[in-house]
């Protein structure tokens, strides 16, 4: 019998002619893309004197898609040897492909703050308004240090200087952002689920480790059949999962990133976050209910219950360290944290300490992960408000609810962990935060930059699938008592203790220090016996997971 | 036209109050009504943000409107609970059936 | 231009969701609508430089009410009476009436002569500000609305509490 | 008999029942019809359970059997019973060895057959492993129903070695009809003692750890710890056997009570449902288990708790049983076609879920006049409503979970 390779399923299965005539559309397609970029650009020359709309509309948008055109022409009939070279070399375009993503963000963010120093150095309101634009493309060249003269990229920066076109895309970014970490999480968490649970997970769709798994989830899904029961609220069963999903995507709006990542730097960003995790719960609550199914209204009540009620704890939670940074500014609570370690806000005092914890359950419960997933518990209620959902509106509701998991998560970072700053003081990389482009990818790297929230947002993702796959889920009159008996109190003290620390202890006084020195080295404890344990338990990996190996048995 | 001043927020108002009193008239459920009442506490506070930015210029509007949400939201915590509590012994939450109550 | 732009487009989500509102048969529906003007209304408020009042808006009213009354809906069950109309006379005169009222109040407005500033202000509008007006200016409203909301908590659960041998 | 005055002490459950039934009508809440199962996540199989539910509270659970019919009863009748075999191990699928065993044990006792002294250990060891293995699903489903996916595949990890074990013996992983009329089909394969010794210490100090991760996990004991409560009476008087009687503080276990096979020659201990604070014997050198604050006797937690001291007991039946396996023949020669003698013989065996009877009636000829089971699941399940009512949506899988049925053995 001839076993199934993994490799086979991502092989494409060209049928000749069907490649052959791809092959000649797109061919032609890029011919006719070309020709039209050439009369575009006799055009613009002789009847529009240059004007960079015209150069953008009709030379440079053609010579793009011919670009792709002839990419797509490119991978047509490289399909072969490039399908062969990537199930070679799995793991070097996995890592190569998150590298180069990585780099690609940061060129376009760095040409992007270029071009906005340029456009504000000589600021003319009127020009903004006006067809032209503060720039022209002869200035853009002109600033652009290099030999070449370079016409197509100031063609194609231009744009960049109005403030919508940025704004645009940094929109398609936090898309794609949102998409792709949706993508990963969901696959990392079916790898630390297997790791968890002694089994190996994906292992082989995309070669390395199976990476390629949630992508061929996702294609699956969006063709699966999207069936609406027969006696659903078809409207509101259409909508509900966008409702889920576009406050999601909006909380992304006031997250901060990094000290300049962040697409709207808002006076009240913690609000707004905070209420977009809260709108999430309406696209919830009407998809259980249109759906016309008694599982499904269940889940959307126990959502409702469990977000109003759990929305208040946190809230609380969070306040506590509003009231020791004095603002709601997102950015700027990440700015009071670049001392380092001990200057991180969770180790400000005693109850920023506990109430970093208090926040991170009701967090848990408000995006509605395990112990708290009732809503979705699929032992009692099938699959909860999701059980008559599929393919890609299932799909929308499973996004929404990692990108609220990543958004509790940089709340968390951003209020407790030191936001986009690493363990190190960031004064000690001075230095190389003045420096060259490479000196300041160093200082990125190493004290503060988008990586660390990143990575500080996947660890605590982390923590949240830890503790999913090891809990039984608690039932709903316990998650409410919880809320109201237990959280609610604690995180009530907690803020009442903290506004009495903010008036009693001065900063720098010398119970202030201890303070932030005890929490800060239990902190520091807690993070060693962690990495601790998962060294121990990476060292011991056999002996814990099962001495008898399988071959020893009899039958295998 | 192209300038937004307080004349377009103060008519956007009045016409949201309007459309929520239409509602609170023509809606036999309660919670309907509800949302009627809503609407024109919104309708309210819109006047109340707006002429704080245009014709007053402190931070008095935008206060208020903030009292109006949260009496905004503990009304409908009340009117929900009565609600509720009507359904349970009229099992309607029709107005025109719960006329008991006025007795 | 663009103000006046993002502006119609909110009020025309506001109002469009109100007038379906009206017309809606169905009371989750409404409620549902009712989300649109909400969000426009909060758009609103962004517009107007109010963010903490937009995001106000946006937890409180969205997140809290909205959720409140589709969970009402959600308790009083879809009962027969739920879906019954006024007949159509009552709307028309309803509909008449309110007319009649917007156009009267637009019209005492516009009589009114409210120029409003051209340069609208940004005064009083960060959090910091809003903040030390309502604990000093304002104390009495705040404290006031608080015992207000303290009161609202104790009725509401006294009230929906059911009785249960 | 004590059986008899326990019942009389009762109440009129049905009066129960209505009194009830009539205080939650008066309440005016919509009330909810669902319909859980019989395609279910926790319904283990097809049950079909309509909840009368008010909102989270479920007022009433009637459970519907018969979707898994199969006849098997009628098939009894038309068959010899070697040829029968292979249908007891479709009654309770998760411990088919149980099942043949008391079958062959019945059809033994009827017909008067002799089994070796070998295959008396062999079955001895077979059934204890496979009631291991049953514990072992039950533990895993249990942990699922209250939404902890792990220690699902921790058991399964473990079942597969038996698993592993069985298939070296008869060939089969699931369906065995490895017992038989007058001994086991074959002997043992090389080297099974000692694979089994392997097993046997890589398993006993798993009970710990699924302890540590889930018996003793407090959100568990919360769950379940005094959740679907039984008394002991209620548990005679519903004919409850095996774990949910024990579970209820009845010391009541056929391998000890009245003791066949050869299970009179082992030492094991028979662990009931203890209040809080309460030690459960168990082996030397395993860590002493302590029942929790928070649970009380018949409940959930106990129910579960009591598979997993037996599972300790187990391991040690088949140590002692590998220990003093003789050699010899494994099967004594019994004719193909058996005559049964005119008679009936009613024979219940301690299954893992409980007491699994075979009466069988024999007219002289080859195939027996009327084949009967008394199915443990069938039984147990029978309590679910007297127990699902007024409590929780979350409960009922708690509850059903923790009295594990097996729908094979409930439908027949």
């Amino acid at each position: 019998m001839q076993a199934i390779r993994g490799e086979d399923i991502l092989k494409p299965r060209w049928d000749p002619a069907l490649r052959s005539r791809a092959l000649r559309a797109v061919c032609r397609g890029c011919l006719g893309a070309l020709a039209g970029a050439a009369a575009g650009a006799a055009v613009a020359r002789l009847g529009l004197r240059g004007h960079p709309v015209a150069v953008l509309l009709l030379v440079v948008v053609p010579l793009g898609l011919a670009a792709l055109a002839a990419v797509a022409g490119g991978l047509i009939v490289l399909a072969g040897p490039i399908g062969r070279a990537l199930r070679r070399f799995a793991a070097p375009v996995f890592w190569g492909a998150v590298i180069a993503s990585v780099l690609l963000i940061w060129g376009v963010a760095e040409l992007m703050g270029f071009v906005g120093e340029l456009a504000r150095v000589d600021p003319v309101p009127e020009a903004v308004t006006a067809f032209g634009g503060p720039l022209t493309t002869g200035e853009l060249r002109e600033s652009l240090r290099g030999p070449g003269r370079f016409v197509l990229l100031s063609g194609l920066l231009w744009p960049l200087q109005f403030g919508v076109v940025r704004d645009l895309v940094v929109v398609a970014g936090v898309v794609a952002f949102v998409s792709v970490f949706a993508m990963f999480a969901i696959w990392w968490e079916r790898k630390v689920s297997a790791r968890i649970q002694s089994r190996l997970g994906p292992m082989r769709v995309g070669g390395w480790h199976g990476w390629a798994q949630s992508l061929a989830d996702g294609i699956k899904l969006l063709g699966k059949e999207d069936l609406i029961p027969a006696g659903a609220d078809r409207p509101l069963f259409c909508l509900a999962p966008y409702l889920a999903f576009v406050p999601a995507l909006c909380g992304f709006i006031a997250l901060p990133f990094g000290a300049y990542w962040v697409f709207r730097n808002l006076d009240v960003g913690l609000v707004f976050v905070l209420a977009m995790v809260g709108v999430e719960v309406i696209g919830v609550i009407l998809g259980g209910w249109a759906s016309n199914n008694k599982w499904s209204l269940y889940g959307a009540m126990r959502e409702a219950c469990q977000m109003v009620s759990y929305e208040i704890p946190m809230g609380m939670a969070l306040l506590v360290v509003v009231t020791a940074a004095g603002t709601l500014n997102l950015t700027e609570i990440g700015e009071l944290q670049k001392s380092g370690w001990a200057s991180w806000l969770a180790f400000r005092n005693p109850f920023t300490f506990v109430a970093c914890f208090l926040y991170f359950v009701a967090a848990l419960a408000s995006c509605k992960r395990a112990p708290f997933d009732l809503p979705e518990a699929e032992s009692e209620l099938v699959a909860g408000f999701m059980t008559e959902y599929s393919g890609f509106r299932w799909c929308l509701f499973f996004f929404a609810e990692y990108a609220a998991m990543f958004i509790v998560s940089g709340l968390a970072t951003t209020l407790f962990l030191g936001a986009w700053y690493s363990p190190l003081p960031v004064r000690w990389g001075a230095v190389l935060a003045e420096g060259g482009l490479l000196s300041r990818a160093v200082h990125g790297l190493v004290f503060c930059g988008p990586l660390w929230f990143v990575a500080k947002c996947i660890l605590l993702i982390y923590v949240q699938m830890w503790i999913r796959w090891t809990l039984p889920r608690v039932r709903i009159d316990q998650v409410l008592y919880a809320c109201v008996q237990v959280l609610l109190p604690l995180t009530m003290l907690a803020l009442l203790g903290q506004s009495l620390w903010e008036l009693l202890v001065p900063r720098g006084s010398a119970l202030g220090l201890a303070a932030n020195a005890i929490t800060s080295a239990i902190g520091a404890v807690l993070v060693m016996g962690a990495v601790g344990a998962a060294a121990y338990g990476r060292m011991n990996r056999r002996r814990l997971v099962g001495s008898l190996a399988v071959e020893h048995l009899p039958g295998a | 036209m192209f300038a937004v001043g307080l004349m377009h927020y103060v008519v956007l108002s009045a016409m949201l109050a309007g459309l929520g009193i239409l509602v609170m008239v023509t809606k036999r459920n309660a919670i309907g009504i509800l949302i009627g009442v809503e609407l024109v506490l919104n309708a309210g506070n819109i006047n109340w943000a707006a002429f704080s930015r245009y014709q007053v210029g402190d931070a008095g509007g935008v206060i208020a409107a903030l009292f109006g949400v949260v009496l905004a939201a503990a009304e409908a915590a009340v009117a929900i609970a009565v609600f509720v509590n009507m359904y349970n012994n009229l099992a309607t939450v029709d107005v025109d059936r719960a006329s008991e109550l006025s007795g | 231009m663009f103000e006046a732009f993002v502006f119609y487009l909110l009020a025309t989500v506001a109002v469009g969701s109100a007038v379906a509102i009206v017309l809606a048969k169905d009371i989750v529906r409404a409620a549902v609508w009712l989300l649109g003007t909400l969000g426009a209304v909060a758009g609103l408020y962004f517009l107007l430089a109010a963010y903490f009042l937009g995001a106000v808006q946006l937890i409180v009213y969205v997140g809290g009410t909205l959720v409140l009354i589709i969970f009402g809906v959600m308790l009083t069950g879809r009962s027969p009476w739920a879906r019954q109309r006024p007949s159509r006379w009552e709307v028309l005169a309803a509909a008449v009436t309110c007319s009649l009222l917007f156009g009267t109040v637009v019209g005492e407005m516009m009589g009114a002569g409210w120029a409003g500033s051209a340069r609208p202000t940004t005064k009083g509008q960060t959090v910091a500000e809003l903040g030390r007006e309502l604990l000093t200016t304002y104390l009495v409203p705040f404290e006031a609305v608080s015992v207000l909301l303290l009161v609202v908590m104790i009725g509401a659960a006294y009230l929906a509490r059911v009785e249960r041998r | 008999m004590a059986r008899d005055v326990l019942l009389e002490s009762v109440p009129d459950l049905r009066a129960d029942l209505d009194r009830e039934s009539m205080a939650a009508a008066d309440v005016r809440t919509e009330e909810m019809l669902v319909n859980m199962g019989p395609q279910h996540p926790s319904t283990h199989g097809v049950l079909r359970l309509v909840l009368r539910t008010d909102g989270e509270l479920v007022l009433d659970a009637v459970p519907h059997i018969g979707y898994l019919h199969r006849c098997a009863e009628k098939i009894g009748e038309n068959l010899a019973p070697y040829q029968f075999i292979p249908k007891t191990d479709r009654l309770d699928y998760l411990a088919a060895m149980n099942n043949n065993h008391v079958f062959s044990l019945a059809v033994e006792r009827l017909a008067g057959v002799e089994v070796p002294e070998r295959a008396r250990y062999i079955r001895i060891i077979m059934a204890e492993l496979n009631r291991i293995a049953s514990h072992l699903v039950s533990f895993g489903t249990y942990g699922l129903d209250m939404g902890a996916f792990t220690p699902f595949l921790y058991a399964f990890r473990e079942r597969e070695m038996i698993l592993d074990l069985f298939e070296a013996a008869c060939g089969a992983r699931l369906t065995y009809s490895y017992i038989t009329i007058g001994g086991v089909t074959h002997d043992l394969p090389d080297g099974f003692v000692e694979r089994c010794r392997e097993f046997l210490d890589y398993f006993e100090p798993k009970i710990d750890e699924y302890n540590r991760l889930l018996s003793y996990n407090q959100i568990f004991i919360k769950r379940t710890g005094c959740v679907g409560v039984i008394r002991p009476d209620e548990a005679i008087a519903w004919g409850l056997t095996g774990v949910c009687l024990r579970a209820s503080g009845v010391r009541w276990d056929l391998r000890r009570c009245l003791p066949y096979e050869i299970y009179d020659r082992f030492e094991f201990e028979v662990p009931v449902g203890l209040p809080p604070g309460g030690v459960p014997p168990v082996p030397a050198g395993v860590p002493a288990p302590k029942v929790p604050a928070g649970t009380c006797v018949g409940d959930c937690w106990n129910r579960y708790f009591l598979r997993m001291i037996e599972m300790y007991w187990s391991v040690a039946i088949v140590r002692q049983a590998l220990d003093g396996l003789p050699a010899g023949d494994y099967r004594s020669k019994v004719p193909r076609n058996l005559k049964l003698p005119e008679g009936e013989v009613y024979f219940e065996g301690e299954n893992p879920r409980g007491q699994l009877g075979f009466l069988i009636v024999g007219d002289g000829s080859p195939i027996p006049y009327r084949v009967k089971a008394r199915g443990p699941s069938f039984c147990n399940l029978s309590i679910a409503r007297r127990i699902c009512r007024n409590c929780l949506l979350a409960d009922i899988p708690a509850i059903i979970g923790s009295i594990d049925v097996v729908m094979g053995e409930v439908d027949r």
